[in-house]
């Protein structure tokens, strides 16, 4: 399979903003949204704009778990949860902001600068041009295999766990929604 | 202009401090529970560079893992509001304080 | 001569008979009245037999004997060992003789004078615990075992004054005389201390407790020097600290207070303790040790005057006291003034031998007074008058006691008070003070005789002799005021030489008999002093007189004089206030020390620090609680500054690396 | 078996054997506590006769591993202090068993409790183990709280927290300066593999041991070779110091004492003011003086001045007290003053008689808890204006309480009085020189202030005690309790009152036979606390 953006240059930078604005964009307006039906589909789109970025990075699998997965059966459920608890008009007037929110926005704000910071400190090491290493890793061939050997070789016990995890996962739920025991 | 690693850390830098802001902003327990999955999925992204860093697919094997786990806590979770909802009528987590000292 | 050992035997079952009596009478005959007064009574006449056969054997041993000394370790520290024994000498065995038998003719007495009280055992017991305390003191080989019994004294004080338990005044009284005596020995204590380390400082780990020693020590002049190089002003200091102990036994100014109350207790009580034995502990102390005060002279000066202004200031207070014990009581304060005033003028054999005298007369008048009281129940002199003619022994033997008190020719009290106002012929202000005293005696001797037993009868009932046991040991006793004195007299028929016990005294307590005093030098020759004695023998009968011209005669009114000498007499019956100025210190300045301590203790340490540390630690537990609000934004919040001051310092931390 | 195991197994063993007596046969259950707290009178009281007096030391010693990685062993042994020690606890529970006869409430949890109490006691006090010093002592605390919190009266949920967080508290502060020993001597003897050789060869009965030990004998060997700087032992003999001066109590932590007194029932009371607060005092001379010469050489002086807090300011509090309990609770505060003192004289008089007084303090506290807690018990009231003329309606209680008086106020023929004035002569030595060598160690001018203020101090005692006997016992009787208050009688309840003045007097009268085996236990002490100061001065 021909690389789809590695050759492409300008394309990849375009592709990366692209992606980026509408991951952030989205995340931004899925935040301030008073109604979480729309928090919800801004939050899908969001989603949507992350597998593009996979998708830049060349993880296609990722990125269509993620769309899969993700902006389809976890959103799903989301949806179906607010349209259960048919919310009432006054719970969702309830915007304002709580007691000590300022402290919050201004540790997120503080953490991202340090993040950022950090990174920028870091320059040698996270300078790396995206294209080159993915020139250098080569055309990426199999998608799936690349990610299934070492999930299935190295980290089958975990893999099998997640089973477990997902089936506590799931009696718990219907333990905690059933009204009565 | 070349894209370069640290790009995608500070989209996923920002997306992780929207999410988070979301979480100390909002009072809709399913709004917070859905901030709580973008601030997963920006360290995912953040993962998933860090794999190409390495060149390694480990990372995105750890992302993998990532989204099963927030799958099952996606739906706990939601299990938990449900629950919550059905004894106090209300998602407002303001009201939500019966672990007051 | 007896042997050594058998002297030492004989002081242990002096020192022991009544103590083993007091311990036999608390367990175990407490029921029978008849074996306690026995146990009591006999074991202080074995005393008394015992301390004259002693005493016989001293004369027979000449004056200047080596002592005897018997003691065993009591307690023992590395380098530092307590002992306690007994020492027999002169001054010892006078002294127990005194105890012995003024005690015996006091504890007769007792038996007729306490007859029905319910608390005969515990009296007799108490009693007899007391002439153990004092024979200690007596036998004292050390400084630490005078104070041991020093203190041992103060409890049985204590215990019989307050022996009407039920009587608050009697209850304070006992209370009073014990604190008192405290605040002595709190001086004493320190004096004791400051002397023993002092001399151990210069002389290494020697029993520097022990009097035999320190008398060595004091009485080699190149020691004596080298100490008192060392010691500086403290040897004054020690010496004097040591006299605090004296001043609260003998009862010496301001220490005087308890005294006069103390009367509170049984009239024997009074009698023995408060008269002839305990409160002249003290002057024996100052003899005991009158190798160190002798050399201590700043000490010495303050002694006299201590003692001249007793003597001057109880004599006074004596003269317009209206009950009988009380008058009594202030004139033994007067009295030990003069011993101490003695003493302090280097003439410490005139202080012992005024001692030996005044117990004799000054029991005598005091078991006389509780005969009068006995036979009128009241105390008050006003309440009596022509005792005379119904009570014929107890005048005469009372007069025979006033008589010597007062100092008249020949009686014992004359040959003593001649030989005090001799040694402080030297010093002029003191021997003033002295004739003064000696006039004032007799006044107010004369007041209290002439009021109670001549003239018309003014109380209730009909007074009548008091029993044959009562009456004899004052017959004994007036026996030995009268004629006991003569053992001062330069007589070659004196059992104690020619020159009388003056000799034994002075060679007991000083090598040489010579000290050197800054007033003027201090030796005095043992007898009979013409000048002195004539002068004394006047004051005494002129004072004698002016009471009778008052009293007896009633030519001159004692009540003009009072209204003349208003402000005088007021001050006199309130004592000087000083007792109101004590009672201001404990109820006011001690009890508010107390209750501010208290105060700080309640309030600041326990109220402030301790609850203090309580409450904020509940004060902070209920804040932290709060910031628990049940609220997720405020975990969340909380968490995330914690993160953030995290990776803040890990990012500062990794820039700066 | 060694005495010394025996005499806290006597203990151990009654509680364990109440555990199965029925609980509704109360006098078996009171006799068998009784018969075990004779036992160990008779076995302190064998220790005691037995001790040689020349050989000093250890002896009655015990030794066998038990946690061998750590270094803990069942290590038990007596010397001089702890005989004294033994023989006053012995003492009081032998009194306090008998006089908690009164008890009606729980008889059989009350006496295992309180042998429960006791075995800790000596197990402090027989033990040559930090490990099991240190549980020994957290094991004498505990029951003291459930005895006051059950069985106390007067504010007991007060006082009885304030006790046990006080007593916790300063035990958890030690446990620090415990640790950091045991840590500090294994190092020492880990680096020094030729000194636990030498420790070894002096003490072959304890073959096998290994450079980390709890054995007290072993760490003080490693302080007297040098294990701990002199840094090491100025910080860690505070932590040792305030740990257990606040069980002393040392002002200003004392202010659980009094009120805590005033709680318990009159058993609890007697063990607590005559036994427990005695584990503090030991446990500064054991630990802190033993093994931190040089650090307690440089904080004793301010231990001193410390002192005269609890004797001067103790005794005014008191002084304004109206409640009996809390009369002898200040009280016993100001008498722990002079045991402060004794010990910060640094002498060998002065720790003699700071131990004396322990042992004499022990026993006339005792004695007065327990007839305080005889006319409570049927009064209801402590306070002095209630009481009055008590002595006519209770002759034999209110001598006994007199007789208490005059020794508490340090009249001669009472143990207080001898060990008193061995206070005032080491504190009065302290103001002398010492001479160790070439070096003159100086006196300290301050305990001369000291002698005089404890001097004083005892005629403030003085003024308070014969105060609460004057309205206590004297002055009129009170109407209200004629012919309603009993009076000990019969050989039963006279027994333990005359036990403890006969203790009280036979050795008040003849001091030397407890002073001189107190005395072989001290002297080491003191020896290394001048070597320690001529060591910090030429150090200088």
């Amino acid at each position: 399979m021909e690389p789809i953006l590695a050759a492409a240059g300008a394309g990849h930078a375009v592709a990366f903003y692209a992606m980026a604005a509408l991951a952030v964009a989205s995340a931004v307006l899925m935040m301030t949204q008073r109604n979480p039906v729309a928090c919800v589909l801004w939050l899908v789109v969001c989603f949507v704009g992350l597998a593009g970025l996979f998708v830049t990075l060349e993880a296609y699998f990722l990125a269509v778990i993620q769309v899969l997965v993700y902006a389809g059966a976890i959103m799903v459920l989301f949806l179906f949860v607010i349209m259960l608890l048919n919310l009432r008009p006054e719970d969702l007037k309830a915007v304002a902001l709580p007691r000590i929110p300022l402290v919050g926005v201004v540790a997120a704000l503080l953490l991202l600068a340090a993040v950022v910071t950090v990174i920028s400190a870091s320059r040698p090491y996270f300078g790396m041009s995206v294209a080159g290493i993915l020139a250098e890793v080569g055309p990426t061939k199999d998608s799936v295999r690349d990610i299934g050997l070492p999930l299935f070789r190295d980290w089958l016990l975990p893999f099998e766990a997640t089973s477990i995890l997902l089936l506590a996962a799931i009696v718990g739920a219907v333990a905690l929604t059933k009204r009565k025991v | 202009m070349e894209i370069q690693i640290a790009h995608y850390l500070v989209v996923a830098g920002i997306l992780f401090a929207v999410g988070l802001t979301g979480v100390v902003v909002r009072r809709n327990a399913i709004v917070i529970l859905m901030c709580l999955e973008l601030m997963l999925n920006a360290a995912n992204l953040a993962l998933v560079a860090f794999s190409r860093v390495h060149r390694d697919m480990q990372g995105q094997v750890f992302v993998f893992f990532a989204i099963t786990v927030a799958a099952a806590e996606a739906a706990v979770m939601l299990a938990i509001i449900i629950a919550v909802y059905r004894q106090r009528q209300t998602v407002n987590v303001d009201e939500m304080d019966l672990m007051q000292g | 001569m007896l042997e050594a050992n058998t002297v030492a035997t004989l002081a242990y079952i002096i020192l022991f008979a009544p103590f083993a009596a007091a311990a036999l009478i608390t367990v175990a005959t407490l029921r029978s009245k008849a074996l306690s007064a026995f146990l009591s009574v006999g074991s202080v006449i074995l005393g008394g037999v015992l301390s004259i056969i002693l005493l016989a054997d001293q004369i027979s041993r000449g004056a200047g004997a080596e002592p005897v000394v018997h003691q065993f370790t009591w307690a023992l520290s590395r380098g530092m060992a307590f002992h306690i024994g007994v020492q027999v000498d002169f001054i010892s065995v006078l002294m127990s003789t005194v105890v012995g038998v003024v005690g015996s003719c006091i504890f007769v007495y007792a038996l007729g004078y306490m007859h029905g009280d319910e608390g005969w055992s515990r009296f007799f017991a108490k009693f007899a615990f007391f002439a153990f305390s004092m024979l200690g003191i007596t036998f004292s080989t050390n400084f630490l075992q005078i104070f041991i019994f020093w203190e041992l004294v103060g409890v049985s004080s204590y215990l019989l004054i307050g022996y009407f338990y039920q009587k608050p005044s009697a209850a304070e009284a006992g209370k009073k005389a014990f604190m008192t005596n405290r605040i002595g020995d709190f001086g004493m204590t320190i004096g004791i201390l400051l002397l023993f380390f002092a001399v151990r400082d210069v002389f290494g780990e020697i029993d520097s407790l022990s009097f035999e020693t320190l008398k060595g020590i004091f009485t080699n002049d190149g020691a004596r020097e080298q100490l008192f190089a060392a010691m500086g002003w403290k040897a004054a200091l020690g010496a004097f600290l040591i006299f605090v102990g004296a001043m609260g036994k003998s009862a010496q100014f301001p220490l005087h207070v308890w005294l006069p109350d103390a009367m509170e207790g049984p009239t024997p009580v009074s009698a023995l303790m408060h008269a002839a034995t305990m409160v002249a502990a003290g002057v024996y102390m100052i003899v005991r040790t009158y190798w160190l005060f002798a050399w201590a002279h700043d000490a010495l000066v303050a002694v006299a005057y201590i003692g001249g202004f007793t003597a001057l200031l109880a004599a006074s207070i004596a003269i317009v006291q209206n009950d009988i014990k009380k008058i009594l009581a202030y004139s033994t304060l007067s009295q030990l003034g003069y011993m101490v005033m003695a003493c302090g003028l280097v003439g410490a054999g005139a202080g012992m031998f005024h001692l030996a005298t005044h117990a004799f007369f000054k029991a005598l008048l005091f078991l006389g007074a509780g005969s009068v009281i006995h036979a009128c129940h009241s105390n008050d002199i006003w309440d009596m008058g022509g005792l005379g003619k119904k009570m014929k022994q107890t005048t005469w033997t009372f007069w025979a006691g006033t008589l010597a008190l007062a100092g008249i020719f020949p009686l014992a009290g004359f040959w003593s008070k001649d030989e005090i106002l001799a040694v402080s012929h030297h010093a002029t202000a003191l021997y003033i003070v002295g004739v003064g005293v000696a006039f004032m005696t007799a006044f107010y001797m004369g007041r209290a005789c002439f009021t109670v037993f001549h003239g018309t009868y003014r109380g209730h009932g009909h007074p009548h002799e008091s029993p044959r046991v009562m009456w004899i040991p004052l017959a004994v006793l007036a026996v030995v005021s009268i004629f006991g004195g003569f053992v001062g007299a330069p007589s070659s028929l004196n059992p104690f030489g020619e020159h009388g016990l003056q000799s034994f005294l002075l060679v007991a307590y000083l090598k040489d008999g010579v000290v050197h005093w800054p007033v003027g030098h201090g030796h005095v020759e043992a007898g009979l002093h013409l000048d002195v004695a004539t002068v004394g023998t006047l004051m005494a009968l002129g004072g004698l007189l002016l009471a009778w011209l008052f009293y007896g005669k009633g030519v001159l009114s004692a009540e003009r004089v009072k209204q003349r000498l208003k402000p005088l007499h007021t001050l006199l019956v309130n004592k000087y206030y000083i007792d109101d100025f004590y009672l201001w210190l404990v109820r006011r300045v001690q009890q508010g020390f107390a209750i501010a301590a208290n105060w700080l203790e309640q309030k600041i340490i326990i109220g402030v620090l301790v609850n203090g540390i309580a409450a904020g630690t509940k004060d902070a537990a209920a804040r932290l609680r709060k910031t628990a609000s049940g609220q997720i934004h405020s975990y969340v919040t909380i968490v995330l500054a914690g993160v953030t001051i995290l990776v803040f310092w890990f990012v500062i931390f990794m820039v700066s690396e | 078996m060694q005495p010394t195991t025996l005499i806290i197994l006597a203990p151990a063993l009654t509680v364990l054997a109440l555990f199965f007596l029925p609980a509704n046969r109360p006098w078996l259950i009171r006799w068998f506590a009784v018969a075990g707290a004779f036992a160990t009178v008779v076995l302190s009281v064998t220790m005691w006769l037995n001790y040689d007096k020349a050989a000093g030391g250890w002896q009655f010693a015990e030794y066998v591993p038990w946690v061998e990685d750590l270094g803990i062993a069942w290590n038990v042994g007596a010397d001089g202090i702890s005989i004294a020690m033994l023989l006053l606890t012995s003492f009081v529970i032998f009194a306090g068993a008998l006089v908690s006869f009164r008890i009606q409430d729980r008889v059989k949890e009350f006496y295992i409790l309180l042998l429960a109490l006791v075995t800790g006691v000596f197990g402090v006090f027989a033990n040559r183990d930090i490990f099991f010093f240190y549980f020994s002592y957290e094991l004498a605390v505990i029951p003291m709280y459930l005895l006051i919190g059950v069985w106390g009266s007067t504010n007991k949920e007060y006082a009885t927290m304030k006790l046990t967080l006080y007593l916790t508290a300063g035990a958890v502060v030690a446990l620090v300066g415990l640790l950091l020993m045991y840590f500090g001597a294994r190092d020492f003897y880990l680096q020094n593999p030729s000194m636990l050789a030498g420790f070894l060869s002096e003490h072959p009965e304890f073959a096998g041991s290994k450079a980390w030990s709890f054995n007290l004998v072993q760490v003080i060997w490693a302080a007297q070779h040098g294990a701990f700087s002199e840094t090491f032992q100025f910080w860690v003999f505070p932590l040792i110091l305030v740990g257990f001066a606040a069980i002393a109590p040392m002002w200003p932590l004392h202010t659980w004492s009094p009120g805590g007194h005033a709680a318990a029932p009159s058993a609890a009371s007697m063990l607590h003011a005559g036994v427990l607060m005695k584990l503090g005092s030991y446990g500064i001379i054991r630990i802190g003086l033993t093994c931190l010469p040089e650090g307690a050489v440089q904080i004793l002086p301010w231990v001193a001045a410390l002192s005269m807090m609890n004797i001067i300011y103790g005794g005014m509090v008191a002084m304004a007290q109206r409640d009996l309990k809390f009369i002898i609770g200040y009280s016993s505060s100001s008498h722990m003053g002079y045991v402060l003192l004794g010990v910060a004289s640094m002498n060998v008089i002065g720790l003699n008689g700071a131990v004396f007084l322990m042992f004499a303090h022990g026993i006339m506290t005792a004695l007065a808890f327990s007839l305080i807690g005889w006319f409570y018990d049927q009064t209801h009231t402590r306070e002095l204006q209630d009481l009055g003329g008590l002595i006519k309606q209770i002759p034999f209680v209110g001598t006994a309480f007199a007789i208490m008086a005059f020794a508490s106020a340090g009249l001669p023929g009472f143990a207080n009085f001898a060990s008193e004035l061995m206070v005032l002569f080491g504190s009065w030595q302290a103001t002398l020189p010492v001479q160790v060598g070439a070096v003159t160690i100086p006196g300290n001018p301050w305990f001369y202030l000291y002698a005089i203020l404890a001097v004083w101090g005892i005629v403030i005692t003085a003024t308070y005690l014969l105060r609460a006997v004057r309205w206590a016992f004297f002055g009129p009787l009170n109407p209200a309790w004629a012919g309603r208050v009993k009076d000990a009688d019969g050989f039963l309840w006279k027994l333990p009152f005359v036990f403890l003045i006969v203790a009280l007097v036979a050795f008040g009268c003849y001091p030397k036979m407890l002073v001189d085996v107190i005395g072989t236990g001290v002297e080491p002490i003191v020896d290394a606390l001048t070597k320690a100061r001529a060591t910090l001065l030429a150090g200088r």
